[in-house]
């Protein structure tokens, strides 16, 4: 498998990234044993160490544990844990951007607020 | 850390020379070709001839010796020698296991290997000229000294290692460290000056009546002097042509 | 463990100096990447570490030993380059029947895998081979040998995108089936990079940055802004390239100076960009007036 | 010495251009193996040929031996000796060669020797013989081992030339007669010559003159006008 990798983000980003995904999707269950950094080096042709790092990175966020002698596997709910975490993370991001560009537009917050309510009436 | 591998040097020699000895064995094919010419252009008169005169009687023997070829070998193994020492063989060296000492030493050793088969070589032409003279000239043909004495072959084995020793050295100078460099041009220019100013400076005379065994002895010492001076150099000198 | 430690190591050749005073110390069993412009001294460095040349000042230990011309070393040690020789009287199979009697770790069947792939003749000679494929076969050569050190100078020159790809594969996967420490000069740097772990950038004989590829990525960074909110900001910081359109201006600088938080540079109007690993080494050895454009203005 | 030294840079340079020759030419179409087969197939050519020439090549001519030499120089001493003493004891059947008979008339045979050619070595004598008849004369021609370089060359030396002429007897030698022998001497001359020479070796011994007896009855007188036929007992 080869997937095209970004130049400008560190590599070792985007393989804790792939990773992730690959968790969301259900193609790595719970407990179950991820790639090595070897396989992954193999598989995106990159450094076994970068690929470590990636791997690390995962380790960190709590979303991998280590079994000793027998590599890295998925915590059991590390796909709800990515889940919650994206949701934060694209949330707060996008409620910023319709902040910053609500200001711009010159709308005041109070019409901002009515506006976010009135679309949920609509959406309901 | 994985281990690193621990050859010795001696295997590594080992090894270089037996693939130098067969890769370099074009300079074997080329003496045999030098040696079947010159027993050509000598194979009517000898390499040397004396005439005597007794009355009316004009007895003329044309002496078929070993000269022509040891000294066709000794040319050729001078040459073979700097040939050897040339960037073109070294480089290629550098592609196998090698330092510049062990590939110096390697060479010492191939250019020994090849002076004792040079040697057989000799004797080789030497009786195939025989015979060819004896199948032409049956009636006249005397028969002097037929086996190659050891004291003999031992000169010819040690001036021609001397001649491959000096070429070997001289190559290795010209391709050192620049100090070396410049010490062999100076050492040339002054043995050219004492030469010319000095022609009897060097006198073989008292050398050549020495007996056999101590001519050779007295060579194969000149020519361990000149291997070791080849192996210092050579673990001196850094690989040219960057 | 340290493969290599160099101290002060000076190379010059009469007047020219190659190498400037050169510290450096690698680690074991990494692909290392040795990068500069032409005439950085990345062969001079590399011919050291092989022990083909000897240093004019200074220290270099490989495996705890000096290099120069010394056999131990040189039996754990290989370097490809493209001056690489080999005997007119020995085919390409002879060759790895030779250099199977030589390197104990060596791949033979791997090496015939390898150059059948790459369809090389094996019946040919080194010097009948093209450059392309006298380039594959030296990679390769200098790939089964398995050394503990191995160095490639330019390994890549003269062969087609396709096959680079393909070589670039091979030394992860080879790298991976026997780690060693491979050192790979070339000016290819963005096709490489994801092989290498560290980078080691060398600019006129002096060692401008060692370090990992991600901390390289992230020294430099690209700001782009309005012509007046640059000049403030280059009013203290070092600045390694400056490009101005209109009233727009970009600036390359050193992400560890920039004191400025993501947010404070947003309100000043001022974009920030990462650059590719190679554009970072390229800034880090910009000459002053070194601008291409600056020759037509 | 400089031609010699004019030789040696000639073969120099012969050298160095058939090495770079050959070496290009034998690297495009002989493999290593070949090429050590064929310098194999020479040195064992050359063996058989040692083998050949040690067996089957008995050379027609023998090389003295140094004892040899020593015993044929005493004899060529002793021979010498009785030769001052006009003994005539050392002329045996083994050193006679050829004998001639020839006829005159008178009881003087003058006898011209043709001593100005070159390579004229004999040594006339005369004597009287009781059992000769008057008016005939009997020449015995004697060769002694001639040695050159230890090699026997006895044989090679030509007869003289003898005729009756206006009742003069003639003695001539033959024009001059060349030999030529090949000589292998398995060693270097360069060493031996200098060595010999320095050793005051090479025994270049002068051989006893050959020797022609004119026999003659008592009654007889020779006419020698050149005086050089000295009287035998």
């Amino acid at each position: 498998m080869h997937i095209q990798l970004n130049n400008s983000i560190p590599i070792y980003l985007q393989i804790a990234e792939w990773l992730q995904h690959e968790i969301i999707a259900d193609r790595l269950q719970a407990d179950e044993k991820v790639y090595s950094q070897y396989q992954l080096a193999e598989l995106f042709n990159i450094n076994p160490a970068t690929a470590g790092k990636g791997l690390t990175l995962l380790l960190e966020e709590q979303l991998l544990y280590k079994k000793r002698g027998l590599g890295m596997f998925v915590i059991a709910d590390a796909k709800d844990k990515i889940l919650r975490k994206r949701r934060n993370e694209i949330l707060t991001k996008m409620a910023k951007d319709l902040v910053l560009e609500a200001r711009r537009l010159l709308v005041s917050d109070e019409e901002l607020l009515r506006l976010i309510q009135k679309t949920q009436e609509e959406l309901k | 850390m994985q281990s690193l591998t621990k050859l010795s040097p001696i295997l590594i020699i080992k090894k270089q020379v037996k693939w130098k000895a067969k890769l370099y064995i074009s300079a074997l094919s080329s003496l045999v070709i030098l040696q079947i010419i010159f027993t050509l252009l000598f194979f009517n008169h000898g390499n040397a001839s004396e005439g005597y005169g007794r009355g009316n009687v004009n007895v003329q023997f044309f002496i078929y010796s070993l000269d022509v070829y040891v000294m066709v070998a000794m040319l050729w193994a001078f040459i073979t020698g700097l040939l050897f020492s040339t960037k073109a063989y070294r480089r290629d060296d550098l592609a196998i296991i090698s330092s510049q000492a062990s590939s110096a030493i390697a060479t010492i050793l191939v250019v020994i290997l090849y002076s004792m088969i040079a040697v057989m070589i000799i004797a080789a032409s030497y009786y195939i000229q025989l015979i060819g003279l004896f199948l032409r000239q049956k009636d006249a043909f005397i028969i002097d000294q037929l086996i190659i004495s050891p004291s003999i072959l031992l000169v010819c084995f040690g001036s021609i290692c001397l001649f491959g020793a000096v070429g070997l050295l001289v190559g290795y100078c010209f391709q050192g460290p620049i100090i070396v460099k410049l010490a062999t041009i100076l050492f040339f220019i002054v043995s050219l000056f004492v030469l010319i100013v000095y022609p009897e400076f060097i006198n073989l005379q008292s050398f050549i009546l020495l007996s056999n065994l101590k001519i050779s002895i007295c060579c194969f010492l000149l020519a361990i002097l000149c291997f070791g001076l080849t192996i210092w150099i050579a673990h001196q000198s850094e690989v040219s042509a960057l | 463990m340290k493969v290599i430690r160099c101290e002060q190591l000076s190379k010059s050749y009469g007047h020219r100096q190659a190498l400037q005073q050169v510290t450096c110390a690698i680690d074991g069993q990494k692909i290392v990447g040795i990068i500069g412009r032409n005439g950085a001294g990345k062969s001079t460095l590399l011919h050291i570490f092989s022990g083909h040349i000897k240093a004019t000042n200074g220290t270099c230990q490989l495996f705890d030993q000096n290099p120069f011309n010394n056999i131990r070393t040189a039996a754990n040690t290989i370097l490809i380059d493209d001056q690489l020789s080999f005997s007119n009287y020995l085919s390409l199979s002879d060759i790895l029947t030779m250099a199977a009697d030589f390197y104990p770790n060596w791949q033979n069947d791997l090496a015939y895998r390898l150059l059948q792939y790459a369809e090389i003749d094996l019946a040919v000679k080194h010097q009948q081979l093209s450059k392309g494929h006298r380039a594959i076969f030296n990679v390769v050569y200098g790939l089964v040998a398995r050394c503990a050190f191995t160095i490639l100078d330019e390994p890549m020159n003269g062969m087609d995108e396709a096959i680079r790809q393909d070589f670039y594969r091979v030394i992860l996967k080879e790298y991976i089936a026997f780690p060693r420490t491979i050192l790979i000069a070339s000016h290819h740097l963005q096709e490489m990079e994801t092989i290498l772990e560290e980078i080691l950038l060398l600019h006129k004989g002096k060692i401008i940055t060692h370090a990992t590829i991600d901390e390289l990525r992230e020294q430099l960074i690209s700001l782009t802004g309005p012509n007046e909110e640059i000049d403030v900001l280059c009013a203290y910081l070092p600045i390694y390239a400056r490009k101005t359109m209109a009233n727009l201006s970009s600036i390359i600088v050193d992400a560890y100076q920039l004191k400025l938080s993501h947010e404070e540079l947003q309100a000043r109007g001022i974009t920030q960009t990462a650059l590719s690993v190679s554009d970072v080494c390229k800034y880090l050895t910009y000459e002053e007036g070194s601008d291409i454009d600056a020759i037509f203005d | 010495m400089t031609s010699f030294m004019m030789l040696f840079l000639f073969m120099l340079l012969v050298i160095t251009f058939l090495l770079s020759k050959f070496s290009r030419i034998t690297q495009k179409f002989w493999s290593p193996r070949k090429i050590i087969i064929g310098i194999t197939g020479y040195l064992l050519l050359g063996l058989c040929a040692f083998l050949y020439v040690s067996f089957f090549a008995e050379s027609p001519i023998q090389v003295l031996s140094g004892t040899d030499l020593k015993t044929i120089e005493k004899n060529s001493h002793t021979i010498q000796a009785y030769d001052q003493e006009y003994n005539a004891s050392y002329l045996t059947e083994d050193h006679l060669r050829k004998t001639w008979e020839f006829d005159f008339q008178g009881t003087e045979l003058p006898v011209i020797s043709d001593n100005n050619t070159p390579g004229f070595h004999f040594n006339v004598r005369y004597r009287y013989n009781d059992d000769m008849p008057a008016g005939k004369a009997l020449v015995s021609y004697y060769q002694f081992q001639d040695i050159v370089d230890g090699i026997d060359i006895s044989a090679e030396i030509p007869l003289p030339h003898l005729y009756m002429e206006q009742n003069e007897l003639v003695i001539q030698a033959l024009p001059e007669h060349r030999v030529q022998y090949y000589r292998a001497k398995a060693s270097f001359m360069l060493l031996d010559f200098h060595r010999y020479h320095e050793q005051g070796g090479y025994t270049l011994f002068a051989p006893s003159s050959n020797v022609i007896v004119i026999d003659i009855s008592p009654h007889t007188t020779l006419e020698d006008r050149q005086g050089l036929i000295q009287y035998l007992q």
